[in-house]
């Protein structure tokens, strides 16, 4: 398969579709509205699914295998905060908190960033270790952790503690961690029984949450012009230098080519659950508009259509 | 009989902050509160209007209401506007009300 | 012109009783009412506070909300006092309101 | 198998038990409620998944196939509001707003009754054409934009503009339109992936819509009366007929009978929710008691437990 | 010093016509508003009381508030007078409200 | 098997740990949140799920088959409340109405429990009989109606009727007895088409669900030191004592291990849906704290962790 293949095998799931249809609502002003709960709701199942299948693989998979990938993925949501930081400070001229808030969202993960990416190496026949899930709740802290810290260099950063507990008990690394540590105690054989709801209908689920998603995304479209151009150059060059090292480091460590793509996928990734709640409790003087603008409208559809394409085949590339 | 001149506190605020808000209001000394989810426009990216970068926003937000003697109500809007009105986007109001069992809320 | 004296009478009620309150208010004269689901904490355990047993609560409520002429807001809230106070969690207050379309509601 | 069977199949089916118990938990005040967001989860649901595979029948679907169903299914939604018009205007004494509504509703059609349709030729052993979906979609808007037309003749129609945006940006049409193009552009290869969500269980997530919605058609009993004798025989009749053209249609063109049989029900169901939400834009001052009363408490339960046996029945009877 | 007199104006309306409500008080002025959803009975076909048909509705209705000076409050319900009240089901009131924040909203 | 095993099989199944992961987010203050509309299309989806399993199979039993099963239970939720309320009376010094509403809650029964009870046994490989759902909404209202008369005794009990209308009419009893009669109704071929929905998927959403309850539950967890320690006891042995008589019951009028396992579950649970629902309105000064604790901190839990092995266990030392 070739980019173009890739692209085009990317472009035309189900599940970008579904995306575009969401941005396309909004754009022409739909009465199209996914209530708060239903959200909620799919957004509780999706992790808690994703946690248990990744419980039930790490069941069966030994600590030697899973300590480099952990250890890759952990060093790669600690180091990317400080060049995303030094960047936009010098040379975007972002002040320390704006420059940190940032670098907190880059560093930690998207979750359904990762999750489209599992299904689409999955679709490309080249899957990814099934131990993924536990790498991806890994990544989610460090980075807010660093990011926060860096702050101080510029004020006082009060709330860490705050902070560092909105996103250790928040429910995304609680439904992530959870679920790891039920579908590892309950066993490939407890999850069997589980398997027809958090498993054969995942996929379907994540397109009605990605129809969703456009919408609440392209609800910022409006903000990127106000970001500035250079936010938005960074929005796009971010991930790919993220997702270049990621995909390296997998090949590096001994992942097949589809962990290898998926670990570029999350240090591509920007999160846009766990990090903005720390960040507008940590440092509430940074703006919003620049981090939800550049992560979620940005940086989020980018790797869905281009990202995911690309890590897969620079992954493909590196593989051999 | 100054104790009849009760005070609805109406506290609008973005999700992010409101158990916070909640906890303060009870400490403060509020018998009870309510709370319910909304959806509104407002200015999230504090600071001046001439600031680089987005500003506006729109999405759920949080409205807590207590209803408390005249003093407790100022004491709230005072204390929520030492704590939050600089960097949160919290918007409050105060009406008058007669309330029933008012034993109960003195 | 007693008339444009409009009360808004709100109720918090839990929502067991919710149902049966908006009867009532209907039934006492009412020309309207609008409820609302929200969330508060309050007593559920009724009787003197050195009762034995868990007293607190919290969970969702019901809130109801009615405009009607002044006498007839003392009449539901007299009405909620005398069948509703005692055991069931009930919050009510009375504020002013100028409604639009006043002849609709006299 | 006689129309008694057929009937039979169709009142004992879980989906026609369903709205039964609908409407029974309502007229027994039960405090059985489906909160607002699970029914627009519901009808998110099975509109885009009714889109989805209608999608990827297009797809192995010539431009040949389709002209003709695609024709006769506008060529009835274009002719059913000019009678029933003219009906309510000189038989009913209806004024000319109130008539135009209803011709608006009746004119287009309702999703839930197509979807029991499907589900009911199906349990028969005589599916019809996985196209069917986009003959829906074409069947929405035209009657609405006919009968706003209608309405002028008695008064200026403001607001078709408004009335027309809000049909076609309107979720029913934007899930169902946007449903069809994603499974068409990701093609039956790409619909597999979502399979296990959109399409296996989508019968049952029908049965709780249509226990849902029995409660909501309950609660419009009590107006049964007050909508007056002419407009309850209307809303039995106009079915009637409109269903026996649609059937002939479909058999005309040469349909499969399951075929004739849900064009049939198409020509037959009454909208409840694309035409109720233009209509009220566009001609405030028709009463919504009317056409809300006669879609919802009478067409749209007379279709789902006598008209869908008998539109079937006639199916079968035209294709021998 | 009439800057200090604000209005709280709330309007329950049917879902339809949420939208357009909202956007027309935003053009009249309002700096801010918020939304909710709730549950009402109301009469939905308009027109005299003895019209034929059915009039009587329940379901969801959308709450609009707005904190706005007085005259901004007057000038909003005479539009939803012109505007709404002839063929669908607004109702709207006017309360006084102190605001805290008072200079955003001068 | 020995009791470890059983234990450890219940202890370790997804649906415990599920709870004990809600129970840990309460505890850890997590913002994992369930919307009130999640909760209530979760557990409408469990109980018409359970009586349309239910019904497909009462459609394939002799009346002979079910009469005594169904004569069993009525008769251990009618003879419940009586030993309840003289223990709570005469030995924890309750007053009549609070030990009458106990008395409605423990005699009554939690079809959560009943279903986690289901899943279990059939994990086992001990599956109960097909109709036990029928039995499950026989023995909801019996209690509620005798513990209501018992407390006549202290003091006149006004509103029995509306409370029997709350249980009868209350959405538990209308969708599980309304899924029986559909379920019965549409046959097991019926049931064919609903079966992905609503059987397949069950026990993952009995997971979310249990989730929740954790919660929910946990929140009560600050006022076990409220009710007092008889209560805390009381909460554990009655389960213990109902739950063996349940046991012995079923083993004695011939049901199969499983389906004496179940009976013995049923006998044990306490209502947390019909019953506080009917004692708040029939009963209002009885304290909720005291029943709703009891039932949904202690006894629910106890229930699910340590119950469900134990009756399994004494039903298969009964069956030899
Ligand atoms: N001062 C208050 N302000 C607002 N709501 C209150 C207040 N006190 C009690 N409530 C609410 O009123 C209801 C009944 O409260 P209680 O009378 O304390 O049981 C609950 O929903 C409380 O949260
Ligand atoms: N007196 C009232 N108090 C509160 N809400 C009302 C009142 N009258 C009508 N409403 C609500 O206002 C809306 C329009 O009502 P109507 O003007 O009767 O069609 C509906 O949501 C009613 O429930
Ligand atoms: N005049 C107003 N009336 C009602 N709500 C307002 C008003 N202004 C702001 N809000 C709401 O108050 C919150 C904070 O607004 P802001 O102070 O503009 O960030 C948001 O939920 C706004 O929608
Ligand atoms: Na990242
Ligand atoms: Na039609
Ligand atoms: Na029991």
């Amino acid at each position: 398969m070739d980019p173009l293949d890739l692209l085009r095998l990317g472009v035309l799931s189900p599940m970008t579709l579904c995306f575009a249809l969401g941005v396309l609502a909004t754009l022409l002003r739909s009465d199209l509205k996914f209530p708060e709960p239903v959200y909620t709701a799919l957004s509780i199942y999706l992790l808690l699914a994703i946690g248990l299948k990744g419980g039930a693989a790490l069941a069966t998979t030994s600590a030697g295998e899973i300590a480099l990938p952990a250890l890759a993925g952990i060093a790669l949501g600690a180091a990317i905060p400080f060049w995303v930081y030094a960047a936009l400070r010098r040379l975007g001229g972002f002040g320390a908190v704006d420059a940190a808030a940032l670098a907190a969202h880059y560093g930690s993960v998207s979750a359904v960033t990762f999750i489209a990416a599992l299904s689409y190496v999955q679709s490309l026949g080249m899957p990814a270790e099934g131990f993924m899930p536990a790498v991806l709740a890994l990544m989610e802290v460090p980075a807010i952790v660093i990011a926060l810290l860096l702050a101080r260099e510029g004020r006082s950063a009060d709330g860490l503690g705050t902070a560092l507990h909105e996103v250790l008990a928040g429910r995304s690394i609680l439904l992530l961690a959870g679920g790891l540590a039920i579908g590892f105690a309950a066993g490939p054989r407890g999850y069997e029984a589980v398997r027809p709801f958090f498993s054969d209908p995942f996929q379907g689920a994540l397109c009605l949450f990605l129809l969703d998603l456009g919408m609440v995304a392209a609800l910022r479209f409006k903000d990127v012009r106000a970001v500035g151009r250079f936010l938005v150059a960074f929005a796009i060059v971010a991930p790919l230098v993220n997702g270049a090292a990621g995909v390296a480091a997998g090949w590096a460590i001994g992942l097949s080519p589809g962990g290898s793509a998926v670990l570029g996928t999350l240090a591509a990734s920007a999160s846009y659950i766990a990090a903005p709640a720390a960040v507008r409790l940590a440092l509430p003087s940074a703006n919003p508009g620049y981090y939800l603008t550049a992560s979620l409208a940005l940086t989020f559809p980018f790797n869905l259509v281009a990202g995911l394409p690309l890590y897969a085949w620079f992954a493909r590339f590196l593989h051999g | 009989m100054p104790d009849t001149r009760f005070s609805l506190v109406v506290i609008l605020a973005e999700p992010e902050i409101a158990d916070r808000i909640v906890a303060d209001v009870k400490r403060l000394g509020a018998r009870g509160y309510s709370r319910y989810e909304g959806f509104s426009e407002w200015r999230r990216g504090r600071g001046p209007d001439d600031a680089p970068g987005p500003h506006d926003w729109e999405g759920t937000h949080v409205r807590i209401e207590t209803v408390v003697r005249a003093e407790l109500a100022t004491t709230i809007l005072d204390h929520l506007s030492a704590s939050y009105f600089r960097h949160y986007a919290v918007f409050a109001y105060v009406a008058d009300a007669t309330i029933a069992r008012r034993d109960k809320y003195l």
